[in-house]
């Protein structure tokens, strides 16, 4: 008798062994879905309030608002009356499209964050002096948290800020600061890169405020003669390219992250 | 740890009136055996596969002993006997049952083998196969030493998809996230097939197939993101329903760390026959613990249809029982899993005291046990915000009362299975409210006489009172009473009962004997 | 001098007293949007996982599929990575889409909900004889506990169950029962009415198992016969009536609702 | 309630050095005023308006009292001579001067009274004045007596639309839901504006302009809604600022109940001058003593700039200050609501323990100050999920120690002023902890020498020593130095210096005359 416990193990076919790889369905990268539990299930949450009074009525309205919005096989799971005519909608969809993942590019500020130790070379071999900024929460924002943690020397996230860099120079001028006294201070220190911090953006006022630091630099013809730096939790690089600056810096950014852009940048342009 | 005042004497009671419930529940099992013991005593010895409609081996050969009569000696004897009259082995004979060449008991009547011989040969086998499922033990005992399963409680995550492969995705994901454990839900009613699924199984509702093919995917999957995680991730399924022991078995076998294991679930919540699903019971606890596979009991199931405040007891009373049927399966306390859950409506003002004195009551009164702490099911609404703050408070609880093993709640639990990114910030729930509370129940103390201490008094002394009237009534009579989860269930109702059937004199289980006699001489 | 402290409570002209009312912007209800802070923000959140690693490219593509649902100024406030190939995002946007809140009309089941008394004098008055009905919760479904909250002596929510009407026979076959056993029943005790609980919808089981048993019922030329009601969690009246069923009850659904339901169509069909 | 083991020695040190640095500003203040303080004087004895460009005609007079050098004698003893002066009614004046027909100066020259004549005349004025706000504090009375304002801890929520209509809307919203306080979130760097604005607004960023108008349309809308729901709902804004006394007797007029109050919050996060901001606090508070309105003050907003754990006592310290100051401005301690902060970052393991110390600290510390309590914000992110969980745990903390006022977190935190659903989330989030945990507090008890108690022990011996070292320093130095907060501010820096003159020896401020000798007499 053959020893019967050869297959006792799996006790059936070991042709499936390791078949979980192959047998996985494979995400189509062309055409990509939400993912619930079931490749392409196309699965998304939603929530909502509407000005309405909560009911079957205003559960009604939000599966349709839903629907206008391409989305199938709504349900609303929860209604919630926040009183005054006002509804609160939980929402499960079906989202039906996709999209192409293979073509996504992101723009990022740096190409290449270097270390402490590098960026202060690379300034030294290819500035070979000290790269002047000058900070600023402007407007009426007293958000100084973000931009301290770029600047000051402690830093962020265990990395030092600019202050600490030998390679630069760094005016801070914190809180509420308005654009014509950045400006100011700007050319006072003869700088090379403004760095502003937006944090508050309700009603826009963010972009409110970029935009006319442009404008000013603008009229006073000397956009040119320096780097513009925006940064804050709802910054991306995108938006700041839009509003006319250099770059943008979003949430979790750190210094060197800023400082390699910096000294690159600066390389490129006195090249 | 903060420690409740527990009154040892009603304990001594408890346990002193669960063991004449046990004694009941023997004597109700004694002398008969089930169609799926003996299936599981084929599996065991290494009978495997399907015919050409998908029934398994298994199931074949033991229906065609019982339409001859001869089940009644038990499968391992029969086939100790076709082995010996045949020119098979084991597989070989399998298939050639699958193909319908050969009808079992035909083959048995070649020759007349003596009992003796049939014995030795059937127990050499069986040591043999046995030997097999202490290798697979001692390798996870070796993967748990060399990848440590985590601090507890441990972290366990369900999936549910319906299809093996998307489960091993998200389970792996999930063990990214920090599971500790993975459990895959079986599909509705598998609990009350009378077989074994057979292979991978891509469809299946509300969850997936328990088959062996799935069990051993997922654990390589595991084995897999574990090793790179350098945590041993482990792997649950269910025996409770038709299957109990050959899913223990196929469990054993694939290497499956805990099991959900519970006759009363399957009596109460499936409408199973309690003589079928106690005998499934004992034999597949005797494999669970043979296999070093920790079992979790149901009992948190009765606060889903009952009332979770007013029938707190019942649910450790439940405890007690199951506790010693585990014991009599000759489960060490450390494979004991008794299953409790946070249910109370979170509307109760002093809702979370009460939660917190049966967590503490249970945690003290089994203090081995690696508890099963079920999450908020009962209450949970399309809210997914207050939701995630019932788990959260639920996490809480676990982490003052040193509970085991954490069921995680998930936020969606009214709407839908699991979707990925729920199981993901439940662990992040956990993992931040054990994080950020680790030492809370070090800290604290319950004041005596106060709400906690007054809740755990009264529900231990209603176990008691309980226990005490089961002890009397027996558990058979008592569950006809409807004294769990307020559902009533008779005595000869339920399904499979046909599958229950009275052993020869001559009747034997090789393994059930040989489980039993290592089991009790360490 | 007159008196100076004519003024001091409001200190202003008192011609804005009671403003508030009047100067909150009415909202119009031809042309509903959701409401974050202000009216017609169109503020929506949303969240779901895309199938792709998390990292810039992951939020961006968030960021563009909710674009391509219509929403405008899409944030991606959280991202998370899930392992295995798979991102996490947390995202707000406004939604551009108004809905025509008057032209919402939503179909229920009852037309008018009676008391316990009154739809047991209803059915006296109207019927004449109790109303049969036979419950299940079909399929494998085996949660019982929605079907015996209609059901049951002790019912639900502090009201009833049919079982205690006077007005009502009543068979509940619990759970996991197949569609030919509750058709067979329904039979034997020449029912009025089916009651069908569903309350596994992975995959749209229910719906299998429901248009089954509408199947079946046409099949034998029987589905006239009986009041087809059913209920449970993603259950609504639309996609019962949708379904071939006369009634649906989703989540929160009491006894008396169904009761008056079932005595008042009952009622009709008999006259 | 679970007590902590507090050394009432340290205490005792704590106070004593706390009212030497009280001395110290005593001292750095005396003899000074502020235009602001004038302006307050001016509307409390009921200038009003603005002129055509929208300079409130308080600012208009006081800079005309400035430019004549009359200022330093107070702008009551102005006013009442210009009032004597010339034929107008205080609002007929007001008009005339908003018109720029007449220049207050030129008006007071017309006639001489004697010093007494005027000083009687502004005195009789001003006990009308007095009494009118002592009716209103009446109201608020009876108002609370009837519809009682609910148990503690309040729940207090901001709205912050910018625009007071849509304000209001959500404040009803949220009064619906369950809000017991609304607080009306000032536009950014209202603070920094030497005058408040006119008339109602609907044009902020990141809140909602401070006018009196606004504070009326809010406090109508309240009544209103509190009178249908049974329950006294409470009204909040800010007084912290360069119209601190101002936005006081405001407030003092429209009753509002609780204002934030804090000199330290302007000094260090809206670099306000000191001298300007202690002298303006001092009557600002006063005028809230009269009013019988709370105030809150700012030490949470310490840890949102330093870290939480090492800088916890210097919230303590600060609160040992800000109570002696209020004290001496008349509060007595159930309306000094104390500001602390539920700061800490949630991934430190036992985390939670040190925010339960901390709380448990400051409550024992301060028993008979509502205490107001701030929930996580630094720490918060996107993750909404989170969040909203983190806040449960804010809230957890809140109901075991017994906070009085419980500004609730909200889950968007991060991303934006809150939406109205997140608003009622968050409600829902602190009803449903409270109810379910209401008792919790009373059942516990902390373990001597435990982890809890140990921190306790360590942030008041940081306490007292830090207060020590600012008695011997003086505040204003140990500002200078960066004591608080992590954020060093120069002694005669800051905003608003320009507003601070020496009084003349005849000068008087007859409502800070009155208030004292009222409320001291009580
Ligand atoms: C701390 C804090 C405060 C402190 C600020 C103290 C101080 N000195 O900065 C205090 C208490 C004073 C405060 C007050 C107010 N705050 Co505040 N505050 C916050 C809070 C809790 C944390 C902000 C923070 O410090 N983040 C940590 C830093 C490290 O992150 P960060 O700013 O994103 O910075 C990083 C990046 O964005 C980037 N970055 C940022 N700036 C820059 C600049 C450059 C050049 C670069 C390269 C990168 C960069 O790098 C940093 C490091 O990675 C947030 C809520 C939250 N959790 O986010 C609310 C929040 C920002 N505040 C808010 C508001 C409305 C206010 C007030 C206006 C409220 C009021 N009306 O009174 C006031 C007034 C402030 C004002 N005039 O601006 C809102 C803004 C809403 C919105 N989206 O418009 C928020 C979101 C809270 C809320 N949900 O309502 N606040
Ligand atoms: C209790 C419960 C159980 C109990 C059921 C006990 C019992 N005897 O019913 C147990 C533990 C046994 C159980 C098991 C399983 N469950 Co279950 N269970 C739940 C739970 C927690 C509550 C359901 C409940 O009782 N709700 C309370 C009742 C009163 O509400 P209701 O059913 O909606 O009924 C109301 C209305 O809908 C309506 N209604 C309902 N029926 C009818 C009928 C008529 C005629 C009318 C008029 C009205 C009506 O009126 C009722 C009163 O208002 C839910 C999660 C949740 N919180 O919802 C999961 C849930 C329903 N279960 C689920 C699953 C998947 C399972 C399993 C399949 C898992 C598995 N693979 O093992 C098993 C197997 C069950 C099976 N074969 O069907 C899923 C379903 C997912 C989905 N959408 O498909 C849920 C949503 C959990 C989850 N998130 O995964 N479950
Ligand atoms: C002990 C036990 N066994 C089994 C199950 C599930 O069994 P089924 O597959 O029948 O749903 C459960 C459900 O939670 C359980 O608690
Ligand atoms: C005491 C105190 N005053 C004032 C404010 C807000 O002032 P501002 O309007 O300058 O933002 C705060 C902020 O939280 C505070 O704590």
């Amino acid at each position: 008798m053959r020893d019967p416990d050869s297959d006792i193990r799996s006790g059936q076919e070991r042709k499936n062994s390791g078949g979980w790889q192959e047998k996985s369905a494979d995400v189509d990268l062309k055409q990509v879905r939400p993912y619930g539990d079931t490749l392409n299930d196309g699965q998304i949450q939603l929530s909502f309030t509407l000005p309405v009074p909560a009911g079957p009525e205003a559960r009604a309205a939000g599966r349709i608002l839903m629907e206008k919005l391409g989305l199938k096989e709504v349900e609303v799971v929860h209604l919630k009356d926040l009183g005054e005519g006002f509804a609160f909608l939980i929402a499960y969809g079906r989202c039906p499209v996709s999209i192409d993942f293979t073509g996504i590019e992101v723009t990022q500020a740096t190409s290449k964050t270097m270390s402490f130790q590098e960026i202060n070379s690379f300034i030294d071999k290819h500035i070979g002096r000290q790269i002047r900024v000058v900070g600023a929460c402007t407007g009426t924002d007293a958000h100084t948290v973000g931009l301290d943690a770029i600047m000051n020397m402690k830093g962020y996230a265990g990395e030092y800020g600019l202050e600490r860099y030998p390679g630069f120079a760094t005016w801070n001028l914190g809180s509420q600061v308005s654009n014509e006294r950045l400006i100011s201070k700007a050319d006072e220190v003869q700088a090379d890169a403004l760095l502003v911090s937006q944090v508050v953006t309700q009603k826009n006022v963010h972009v409110k405020n970029l935009t006319e630091l442009v404008e000013l630099l603008e009229a006073e013809g000397i956009r040119d003669e320096f780097l513009l730096v925006v940064g804050g939790p709802r910054l991306s690089h995108e938006l700041a390219l839009e509003l006319g600056f250099d770059a943008g810096f979003g949430p979790g950014t750190t210094p060197p992250q800023v400082a390699s852009f910096l000294a690159q940048q600066l390389s490129e342009r006195e090249k | 740890m903060a420690e409740l005042a527990v009154d040892e004497e009603l304990v001594t009671d408890c346990r002193q009136a669960a063991a004449e419930i046990a004694d009941g529940v023997d004597k109700f099992i004694s002398g008969l055996t089930t169609t799926s013991v003996e299936r599981t005593v084929l599996r065991l010895l290494g009978v495997n596969g399907v015919d050409e409609e998908e029934v398994p081996v298994p199931n074949i050969m033991v229906r065609q002993l019982q339409e001859a009569e001869l089940l009644k000696e038990g499968s391992a004897h029969n086939l100790g006997r076709a082995l010996l009259a045949g020119n098979y082995e084991i597989d070989e004979l399998a298939e050639a049952v699958a193909r319908g060449e050969v009808f079992l008991p035909d083959l048995i009547k070649k020759c007349r083998p003596s009992r003796e011989e049939v014995s030795s040969f059937v127990r050499e086998l069986t040591e043999k196969k046995a030997r097999k499922i202490i290798n697979i033990r001692q390798e996870r005992e070796e993967l748990k030493q060399e990848l440590s399963p985590g601090p507890r409680p441990w972290l366990y995550v369900i999936v549910a998809t319906g299809n093996i492969y998307e489960d091993v995705r998200q389970a792996r994901a999930a063990a990214r996230q920090g599971a500790d454990i993975i459990a895959v839900i079986r599909s509705t009613a598998q609990s009350l097939l009378d077989y074994v699924p057979y292979g991978p199984t891509t469809e299946g509702f509300g969850g997936t197939y328990a088959t062996q093919e799935n069990f051993r995917i997922m654990r390589e999957a595991l084995d897999e993101v574990g090793g790179e995680l350098g945590r041993y991730i482990q792997l649950v399924n269910y025996c409770s329903g038709l299957c109990m022991p050959e899913i223990a078995a196929l469990g054993a076998l694939e290497r499956l760390d805990m099991m959900l294991n519970d006759a009363m679930y399957g009596i109460l919540f499936r409408d199973i026959n309690m003589k079928r699903t106690f005998i499934d019971q004992y034999f597949s606890r005797l494999i669970n613990a043979y296999a070093g596979i920790i079992i979790n009991t149901g009992e948190d199931n009765y606060l889903t249809t009952a009332d979770s405040l007013e029938e707190a007891h019942t649910v450790v009373a439940s405890q007690f029982i199951n506790e010693e049927l585990a014991r009599r399966s000759c489960l060490p306390p450390e494979l004991i899993g008794l299953g409790h859950a946070f249910e109370i409506d979170p509307e109760l003002e002093d809702g979370f005291l009460m939660e917190l004195a049966q967590a503490q009551l249970v945690r003290q009164l089994f203090p081995e046990s690696p508890l099963k702490y079920m999450p908020p099911t009962k209450y949970m609404t399309g809210d997914i915000f207050k939701g995630h703050l019932k788990d959260g408070m639920f996490n809480l609880a676990s982490i003052i009362t040193g509970q085991g093993i954490q069921l995680l709640g998930m936020l969606t639990e009214a709407i839908h299975t699991p979707f990925i990114q729920d199981r993901a910030l439940s662990l992040d729930n956990a993992r931040y409210i054990f994080n950020n509370c680790r030492n809370l129940g070090q800290e604290l103390e319950f004041k005596s006489g106060g709400k906690i201490q007054n809740r755990a008094d009264q529900v231990l002394a209603e176990t008691a009172k309980m226990l005490g009237k089961i002890a009397v009534k027996g558990l058979m009579q008592s569950l006809e009473e409807g004294f769990f989860a307020g559902i009533k269930r008779s005595r000869n109702g339920g399904k499979g009962s046909e599958g229950v059937l009275a052993c020869s004199r001559y009747y034997y289980n090789p393994f059930a004997d040989l489980f039993r006699k290592e089991l009790n001489s360490q």
